[in-house]
């Protein structure tokens, strides 16, 4: 008897630990970012690694004389603009012609009840006039996503979790994907990003969480290519030796809910460089 | 500086390079890009290996490369008649990556990005009324990819 | 649904499709039980949504061993896929509540 | 492609700092297709040209060590508003790209 109520007292405690708010996630994973990096201003961390690692930030800026995002900026711009083949264009799919928009995705859609993230509304954009899907990882999309992040430099990520059963699970749902281990190298998300952000592995320095997802799409010199924030994810999860979901699954959507969330308030610097 | 029978040779026939043609008009210097080594490169490219490290010549370059795909280099020099300034990475298989013919108006200051296979000194060579300057720096390449 | 059916019938071709007569069947047979194991628990830990990248390998090298006729070997590793399998799965069962005790709060 | 060449340029007094990114695959030649376990052709810039009003300021002679989507920056003197400041590039397999950008 004795024992069946500790358990349950103890059920009730790891539970209750889960139950906090999102906001008071967010104060919490801030208050935690200016503990472990003390020098580092909040509003630094869109910058990525590049925040806590002097000498790899003096490279970065060099890059940034040119980055070469600009090349699928100027390409995802030209998409952007162009008409479909019914006439209609991407700007007729979303609010404020689809410029100034990137701070408020992923949003939680009511009439689907799911996470919508810009990637796939662009999708849906296509599919609604009659074209065909794009891949979300890279190319095309990314280059869309750049540009459509580019003209929103600047505004304030504002993600909203609305009074809504539906909303606090998608966000609880990529809360627990984000501490979860797996792979055969039984690491979190977290386990890197948080835990041991600021350390080195092997050759590369963990970036810190805060942040992270301001600065996507990215064009990583390791890809030599563009890549969308799912496309990380991917790689993130193959690098635990896990087997990556697809990109836009709703585990993914879900993560990057949770992932934004806490970078509420921070500024859009996407596209990015990166390593 | 005693000037052996060899350096004269080698000035020589840098002069005679010149006089053929200017490098200007030459087509791409196919032999420098396939030579192995960095004397090699500046045989084919200058007529001579001939070369005197300068205050002048600066090289900018990461000690760490963060990735040695994407190496940001940037060379100046404050020599007066700079000709061609080049990018010699001394490891890498074909060790000429960049090599800038400047015509009149341009300045002596390049910059670009380049490949590293391994860590490995770097040499910005400049001409300058036909003389060779150099700067060299050791960049090291630390191959990662858990990275961002 | 039917990515699924198609998932299951092809690792049924790998496992068992390849070594037809070539060997004694006593051998066949327990490679393709180890395989169907390890294929099993692989599927497992892929509806759990966390299976790991060293399954799918572990079970490609086994049809090669099995293959070339080293039953043995070919066994070896579908068993060690099928480790991993389990693996993910107790990985999964874990993490389900385990994940909340490193949450930032 | 409008996106071929992309050159920006900043003009104090007399002299313009040039910079320039241009999309190229720059193979080397040695790397090998994920997929196929093909060697990829080298495939690179091996020359790049920059002209001011027409006159030629400064020829880049690259091999397949320069980075994929190459940046290239130099500055150029006696530039005035107005000019115009040309860049093309050619590649090991006869093709080529130019841009224009006009001073200001």
């Amino acid at each position: 008897m004795k024992r069946i109520l500790v358990t349950i007292l103890g059920m009730a405690l790891v539970a209750g630990l889960a139950w906090a708010t999102p906001e008071e996630d967010r104060l919490a994973f801030i208050d935690y970012h200016k503990k472990r990096f003390p020098n580092v201003a909040v509003e630094d961390y869109l910058n990525g690694v590049y925040a806590i690692n002097p000498p790899a930030y003096q490279q970065w800026l060099q890059i940034e004389e040119f980055p070469p995002y600009e090349l699928a900026m100027a390409e995802g711009k030209e998409l952007f603009e162009t008409p479909f083949a019914n006439g209609k264009s991407y700007a007729d799919c979303f609010p404020n012609g689809g410029v100034g928009i990137r701070q408020n995705y992923p949003y939680f859609d009511a009439e689907t009840g799911q996470v919508k993230t810009l990637e796939l509304e662009i999708n849906e954009c296509r599919a609604a006039n009659g074209e065909a899907p794009l891949k979300y990882s890279k190319g095309k999309m990314a280059s869309i996503s750049a540009y459509m992040a580019f003209t929103s430099r600047g505004q304030k990520l504002n993600i909203v979790i609305p009074d809504d059963a539906r909303a606090m699970a998608a966000y609880e749902d990529g809360k627990a994907y984000y501490y979860s281990k797996r792979g055969q190298l039984n690491f979190s998300c977290a386990d890197c990003h948080v835990a041991n952000s600021g350390m080195m592995i092997r050759a590369d320095m963990l970036s810190p969480a805060l942040g992270h997802p301001t600065h996507f799409p990215v064009y990583r010199s390791k890809w030599d290519d563009m890549g969308t924030l799912h496309r990380r994810f991917g790689g993130c999860n193959k690098q635990v030796r896990a087997v990556p979901l697809p990109a836009q699954s709703e585990e993914y959507r879900n993560l990057e809910y949770f992932l934004t969330y806490m970078s509420n308030g921070m500024e859009v610097n996407g596209p990015g460089a990166r390593k | 500086m005693k000037l052996t029978r060899r350096m004269f040779i080698q000035g020589a026939a840098a002069v005679t390079a010149l006089m053929a043609a200017p490098r200007a008009l030459l087509a791409w210097p196919e032999k420098a890009f396939k030579a192995g080594s960095s004397d090699e490169v500046m045989q084919a490219l200058f007529g001579s290996a001939d070369v005197t490290e300068s205050g002048s010549v600066v090289l900018n370059a990461p000690d760490i490369a963060e990735n040695g795909r994407v190496v940001p280099i940037s060379v100046s020099s404050s020599l007066d008649g700079v000709e061609n300034i080049s990018v010699i990475v001394v490891e890498n298989p074909s060790p000429l990556a960049a090599s800038f013919d400047l015509g009149p108006g341009a300045s002596a200051a390049v910059s670009t990005r380049i490949k590293m296979g391994k860590t490995s000194n770097v040499i910005a060579v400049v001409k300058a009324d036909g003389k060779l300057y150099s700067a060299q720096k050791e960049v090291k390449v630390t191959i990662g990819g858990c990275g961002g | 649904m039917t990515r699924k059916l198609w998932i299951v019938s092809a690792a049924t071709i790998v496992c068992s499709g390849l070594n037809v007569g070539t060997a004694l069947a006593a051998d066949q047979a327990a490679y393709d039980a180890a395989c169907k194991a390890a294929e099993s628990a692989r599927q497992s830990a892929a509806e759990m949504r966390y299976e790991w990248n060293t399954i799918k390998p572990l079970i490609e090298k086994a049809g090669v061993a099995a293959q070339a006729g080293d039953y043995e070997r070919a066994v070896k590793l579908c068993d060690e896929a099928r480790k991993h399998g389990e693996e993910a799965i107790a990985q999964a069962k874990h993490e389900s509540e385990a994940w909340k005790l490193s949450a930032v709060r | 492609m409008a996106s071929d060449i992309r050159i920006k340029a900043k003009l104090t007094g007399d002299t313009a700092e040039v910079k320039t990114l241009m999309k190229h695959d720059m193979e080397t030649g040695t790397r090998k297709d994920k997929k196929t376990g093909e060697t990829v052709p080298a495939h690179y810039i091996t020359e790049v040209k920059c002209e001011l009003n027409g006159k030629l300021v400064m020829t880049a002679n690259w091999g397949p060590a320069v980075s994929k989507n190459p940046y290239f920056a130099f500055t150029v003197k006696g530039a005035k508003a107005g000019d115009v400041l040309k860049v093309s590039w050619v590649d090991n397999k006869g093709g080529g790209s130019s841009a224009e950008t006009t001073l200001g």
